[in-house]
């Protein structure tokens, strides 16, 4: 912009030139149609009725002003300038006539409807920043209620999914061997050689139950310790080893070393019953 | 309806009118300073922000009963204040959106055996499969609404049978359910191969919608509840 | 002072009553999807999540009219319905306001270009601020979110034709763009429509998303890189 916005044209001509006249910043300006339409608009007329020479003028002369103060222009500025001194040579030289291309009138005409044109855009761009502008001067909800998404699962699958699995798992389960699951049973001898074990212990009458609870380490195990003990200890009473006493069905059940025949007892120690696996 | 409307219409344009001469211009601002406002305001504040000498409480009681019949409520929420949509038109703010998924490779397995063996239960499906089957994958089955419970076996413990529906023919393109290939066409399409025992045989599927001899039929309240066996009949 | 806002509560309570017994259900759920959105809603939208049958844009004309003398207005923005308050509350507001990011005088006009001129491309803006400098420009409208690409123009070289979006007109409260001030007088003046120089053939601005028969669609890769024209097209 030129500071104190000086009608710089009649001022320098009476200025020296080694004075400047004119504070120049030219990076203030949106091109040369820009520093044009400031300079028409200091003519104070209407775009349609302004003098182009005159204008012509006045741009040449800022132009030349900020070459002297060495100021870097854009090529659009100096573009400009050229374009300003011919269409200014067209203009003050009488139609020669036989010169090609756009009449000196219809340049004219075309520069100033591009001001023109500027210009309007410039007052249409100023009408639209008056607007009331969203957050500024109208607000949207401040805290608006988001929609909650109900996700629904669109389940998927093929036929070719749902026959391959058929097949397959029909397939595996013909061909496959039979095999029996292999279980955890406790051996006859297990259960005797233990209880040989605990009756050298115990004198008095005892509950069986207490001789298994110690092997009772996890309920799949019950059932099979159970059988194979009081199927030891029916042969250790039948070998005459044990004593066993039930006062009534379904009640604990008690057993005892046997006292007498400690001949028989000893006989007995290290048999191995039949190894009966429960199925 | 058009008509109706219109004259609605008239109706509101007159309580309007009537309102804008006699509704303080107080509201006006309240209102806008609770629509805009990111969160709830408390009385302090919008004291502050509003001219000298409004009288907030007086204009958020009214304002609250203004609002109280529309879609729109002005709600104190722990002492502050703010619009919020009225509790009643929640069901509004909420969208239904279709997620894809794949089924589990157990789903599908379960799927086909209840396919070509139905009516079946579950303990026949786990005895077809050799795998105890996850109680979650046949609710996912009747969740896909591919699968559903027919009816209940005449049978200790009565457990339910379970079938496939209209969806299941339509999802798969069948047109009806024997179109499922059978023991030849498994067969020559090389899903089964030829190293199959004697007596090895694929069922001639069937969902005639009927109960076989050998159903009862579902109770009402198994429609509601987990499909258990109610506990009277299986102690029988 | 407390008792005329007394007399007022009454007054409004009593307006309250009546309205609730004529106030049909459509408005309470127009109102309530419409303040619960954190963007302007179209009526096909606002259809969609109604009952059938629903007429809605009589409800929209009757709600618009009832919040008219509001704080809060419905307004029509891009050719949908949002709530906004009032905007003769912008002092009362003015605490809430984010300030706007400051847009160079460059920039103000080449918007101003797009808006009025579209569809444009960058040597046109170029051409009527008689500046080749728009790049950068370009690069902060497009950041706001208010100007997009929209196509291609089939000529020399294929540059990128730009338009105005829809959060331009949000933002500046239009209801679509025949409603920028003073486009009358700019069609008025011939110089939208460019007898002088040629080149310029373009009556009145529009942001149809469309294409115009001048306009290529775009590429994807537009979208990604920098808008310049594919070298391989721009040699042809």
């Amino acid at each position: 912009m030129i500071a104190g916005d000086v009608p710089f044209e009649a001022d320098l001509a009476e200025r020296g030139t080694d004075e400047p006249a004119l504070v120049v910043d030219v990076e203030g300006f949106e091109g040369p149609l820009d520093l044009l339409l400031m300079l028409a608009r200091q003519q104070k007329v209407d775009l349609a009725k302004i003098s182009l020479l005159a204008l012509a003028d006045q741009y040449l002369t800022f132009i030349e002003e900020a070459r002297k103060l060495r100021l870097e222009l854009a090529a659009d500025y100096l573009v400009m300038a050229a374009w300003l001194a011919y269409l200014k040579s067209r203009l003050l030289l009488p139609d020669a006539g036989g010169i090609e291309g756009p009449s000196a009138e219809d340049m004219a005409t075309a520069l100033a409807y591009r001001l023109r044109r500027l210009e309007a855009f410039r007052h249409a761009a100023e009408r639209l920043l008056e607007r009331p502008q969203l957050g500024r001067d109208f607000h949207e909800r401040g805290d608006p209620e988001p929609i909650a998404e109900i996700r629904r699962p669109q389940w998927t699958a093929t036929l070719y999914d749902l026959l391959t699995a058929y097949a397959q798992q029909r397939q595996n389960k013909a061909l496959a061997h039979v095999r029996f699951a292999k279980r955890t049973v406790w051996s006859l001898a297990e259960a005797r050689a233990a209880l040989e074990r605990l009756l050298g212990q115990a004198q008095d009458w005892s509950r069986l139950d207490e001789y298994l609870i110690s092997y009772l380490v996890e309920p799949a195990m019950r059932p099979t310790v159970f059988a194979s003990s009081f199927a030891s200890v029916l042969e250790l009473v039948r070998e005459g080893v044990a004593e066993i006493h039930q006062h009534e069905p379904f009640a604990p059940i008690y057993m005892r070393k046997r006292m007498v025949a400690d001949d028989i007892a000893g006989d007995s120690v290290g048999r191995t019953g039949p190894r009966a696996v429960e199925g | 309806m058009p008509s109706v409307a219109k004259r609605r219409l008239v109706i509101a344009a007159d309580e309007v009118e009537s309102m804008s001469e006699t509704r303080p211009e107080e509201l006006r601002l309240v209102e806008a300073l609770l629509f805009a406002s990111a969160e709830p305001l408390d009385e302090k504040t919008l004291a502050a922000r509003l001219p000298q000498g409004v009288d907030v409480k007086t204009v958020l009681q009214q304002l609250q009963a203004e609002y109280a019949p529309r879609g729109v409520n002005l709600v104190r929420v722990a002492g502050k204040w703010a619009f919020r949509t009225a509790s009643d038109l929640s069901w509004l703010l909420t969208k239904d959106s279709v997620v894809p998924r794949k089924l589990s490779r157990a789903a599908i397995e379960t799927l086909a055996i209840v396919a070509y063996h139905q009516p079946v239960t579950r303990a026949e499906v786990e005895e077809i499969r050799g795998i105890s089957a996850a109680k979650g994958t046949l609710d996912v089955l009747l969740e896909t609404g591919w699968v559903r419970p027919r009816g209940r076996r005449k049978a200790p413990g009565r457990p339910v049978t379970y079938g496939t529906t209209e969806a299941f023919l339509s999802h798969f393109g069948l047109e009806a359910l024997d179109d499922l290939p059978g023991l030849d066409e498994l067969k020559g399409s090389g899903l089964l191969d030829g190293r199959l025992p004697p007596g090895f045989s694929v069922p001639t599927p069937s969902d005639d919608p009927a109960l076989r001899d050998d159903e009862d039929p579902l109770e009402p309240e198994d429609l509601d509840l987990g499909l258990a066996p109610p506990p009277s009949r299986a102690e029988k």
